[in-house]
């Protein structure tokens, strides 16, 4: 029965990889392309780690310090590559050009 | 139909030529490269990939369809059934070696580039005249 | 079934060397020569080595980004 | 890419040409694999039964090609030193032209001990699961490189590199000369290793210590050499 469980949950996974690629060719530019990658990815990844704990309970400690560590670096790093191309000039297409970081000092 | 191309592929021979041949292509691919790009980081590039090459060439040849890894673990508790350790240490040693030697060349680059504002290779001429 | 992975993975290896190195932009070559290195890790771990593939690994992505991306900036764009 | 003007025809012909031919050899070497490839690999495996150690790859490295080993440290610290010597930078600037946020710099400054902690163990743990000095060495250099990239005043110490570097070779050479003295053998096994005691973490003699040493000796080398190549990018 856990063996079931696990095996959608990977399947879960594995079906917002599927999402998260067609996004990647789909969408127009540099920050939404950002968001697919950074927000599916993750959901894949813990969806993926959380069906391997359910068929192999006894590595659940190490499996729950890898999310942890994936939850900590993901968005770190897709807000590191949204600043830099805004630092860069990258430009906005047509349905995104809200820019809301415009008129703001940066301030580290 | 589907069984027997899984049949076939799954003999020893036909898995070791696979991994010749493989690795053979990649060879040649970054051979290619080599010959055909001028930018020096393209070189670089090309070269990396034939490491890459005889790495897994070394490695392949040296595996046995149904033994497993030379370690000890849960299910293993003696050194029999295993594959063959020698060319995993070297090859261990080999990558660290190769990234070190190809950071020292990049730095030879970077120099070069200082001092005489060139990164193709067609230009390089200095010797020439 | 390992036969057929092992010539999947080798004919993916050689496109994605193949579409590295006949790259015009330079940042997308060091990308998928990246790409070259993990897929070579794969191999490595079907061959049953896993010191090798962790130690590709390792090297292949974390510090040869480096030394490339640092190639990249000093050296200058193509053409 | 326009193949036929960015490579002349006789390049392309002989490239054909050479691939064809070792084609051909091959396929006609390839008509007689022999089923398993004789080496000194089971026999390695049998000695390698008394040394206490899971790893035997690790018993590879470190005991039987002890010597080989040393020698391809000298070519990593060869090839740092060169490094060192061609991209010496004279002036401290600013090290990035666009400062760093606060959430990169607080990210990073988390990541660090983790990172730290995790490559002490891959080496520590190298003689009874996957790892060892090698990769362990270059992890600790790249959880450097993140501190690099992502703080402006982070400085490694120059003299601790130094004194760690100096301490990992030399010891590595006494323990070989050690070994020499008591086993009669240039890296012998003279500290207790029973095939009784696997599993704990001082099993193997002296094989887990070389690794540690290894470790440390290939991550202060690494670290210096990122500290190179991203010191030379401030003066350009």
């Amino acid at each position: 029965m856990l063996d079931f469980f696990g095996f959608s949950f990977i399947s879960l996974g594995v079906l917002a990889f599927l999402v998260s690629s067609i996004g990647l060719i789909r969408m127009p530019d540099i920050y939404t392309r950002m968001h697919i990658g950074a927000k599916s990815t993750t959901i894949g990844i813990l969806l993926i780690i959380l069906g391997a704990i359910c068929i192999e309970p006894s590595w659940a400690f190490k499996l729950i310090a890898l999310a942890s560590f994936i939850l900590m670096t993901n968005p770190l790093s897709s807000s590191v590559i949204a600043r830099a191309s805004h630092n860069d000039n990258t430009p906005h297409l047509n349905p995104t050009n809200t820019d809301e970081y415009k008129n703001r000092e940066d301030q580290s | 139909m589907i069984e027997g191309i899984l049949e076939y592929l799954n003999q020893t021979e036909v898995i070791k030529t696979i991994v010749i041949l493989g690795s053979m292509g990649l060879f040649f691919v970054g051979l290619f490269g080599l010959l055909s790009q001028r930018h020096i980081i393209k070189v670089f590039i090309s070269i990396g990939i034939m490491e890459i090459a005889v790495f897994i060439l070394f490695i392949g040849l040296s595996f046995q369809k149904g033994l497993t890894a030379p370690m000890l673990g849960d299910a293993h508790t003696s050194f029999v059934q295993m594959n063959d350790p020698i060319p995993h240490a070297m090859i261990l040693t080999a990558i660290v070696i190769g990234m070190a030697v190809l950071a020292l060349g990049i730095s030879f680059a970077i120099e070069y580039y200082k001092l005489t504002g060139k990164n193709r290779l067609d230009q390089m001429n200095e010797m020439k005249h | 079934m390992i036969g057929l992975i092992l010539l999947g993975t080798f004919i993916a290896v050689i496109v994605i060397a193949f579409v590295a190195i006949t790259q015009p932009k330079l940042p997308d070559a060091i990308i998928l020569s990246m790409g070259v290195g993990l897929a070579a890790v794969v191999l490595f771990v079907l061959f049953q080595a896993p010191d090798v593939a962790l130690t590709e690994a390792v090297i292949g992505t974390g510090i040869g980004s480096l030394i490339y991306l640092m190639a990249l900036k000093h050296l200058g764009e193509q053409k | 890419m326009n193949i036929k003007r960015d490579i002349s025809t006789t390049t392309l012909s002989s490239f054909t040409l050479s691939a064809f031919f070792v084609l051909t050899v091959l396929s006609i070497l390839l008509q007689n694999i022999p089923q398993k490839l004789f080496s000194a690999g089971d026999s390695l495996l049998k000695l390698n039964s008394d040394q206490g150690v899971a790893n035997a790859v690790t018993t590879v490295v470190v005991y039987f090609r002890g010597f080989d080993t040393l020698g391809e440290i000298a070519v990593l610290f060869i090839a740092s030193f060169g490094i060192g010597l061609m991209l010496t930078s004279q002036t401290h600037g600013d090290k990035n032209k666009v400062k760093s946020n606060f959430m990169l710099q607080l990210g990073a400054r988390l990541l660090f001990p983790i990172i730290i902690l995790f490559g002490v163990y891959v080496m520590t743990f190298g003689h009874l699961s996957v790892g060892g000095g090698f990769q362990g060495g270059v992890i600790i250099a790249s959880a450097v490189l993140l501190m690099f990239v992502s703080s402006n005043h982070f400085h490694l110490s120059h003299r601790v590199v130094e004194v760690l570097e100096t301490f990992a070779g030399i010891s590595y050479v006494m323990i070989g000369l050690i070994g020499l003295i008591v086993v009669d053998s240039f890296l012998g096994n003279f500290l207790p290793h029973n095939i009784s005691q696997l599993g704990l973490l001082l099993s193997g003699g002296i094989v887990p210590i070389i690794y540690i040493i290894i470790g440390i000796k290939v991550g202060s080398e690494m670290s210096l050499i990122v500290q190179n190549m991203l010191q030379r990018s401030d003066n350009d």
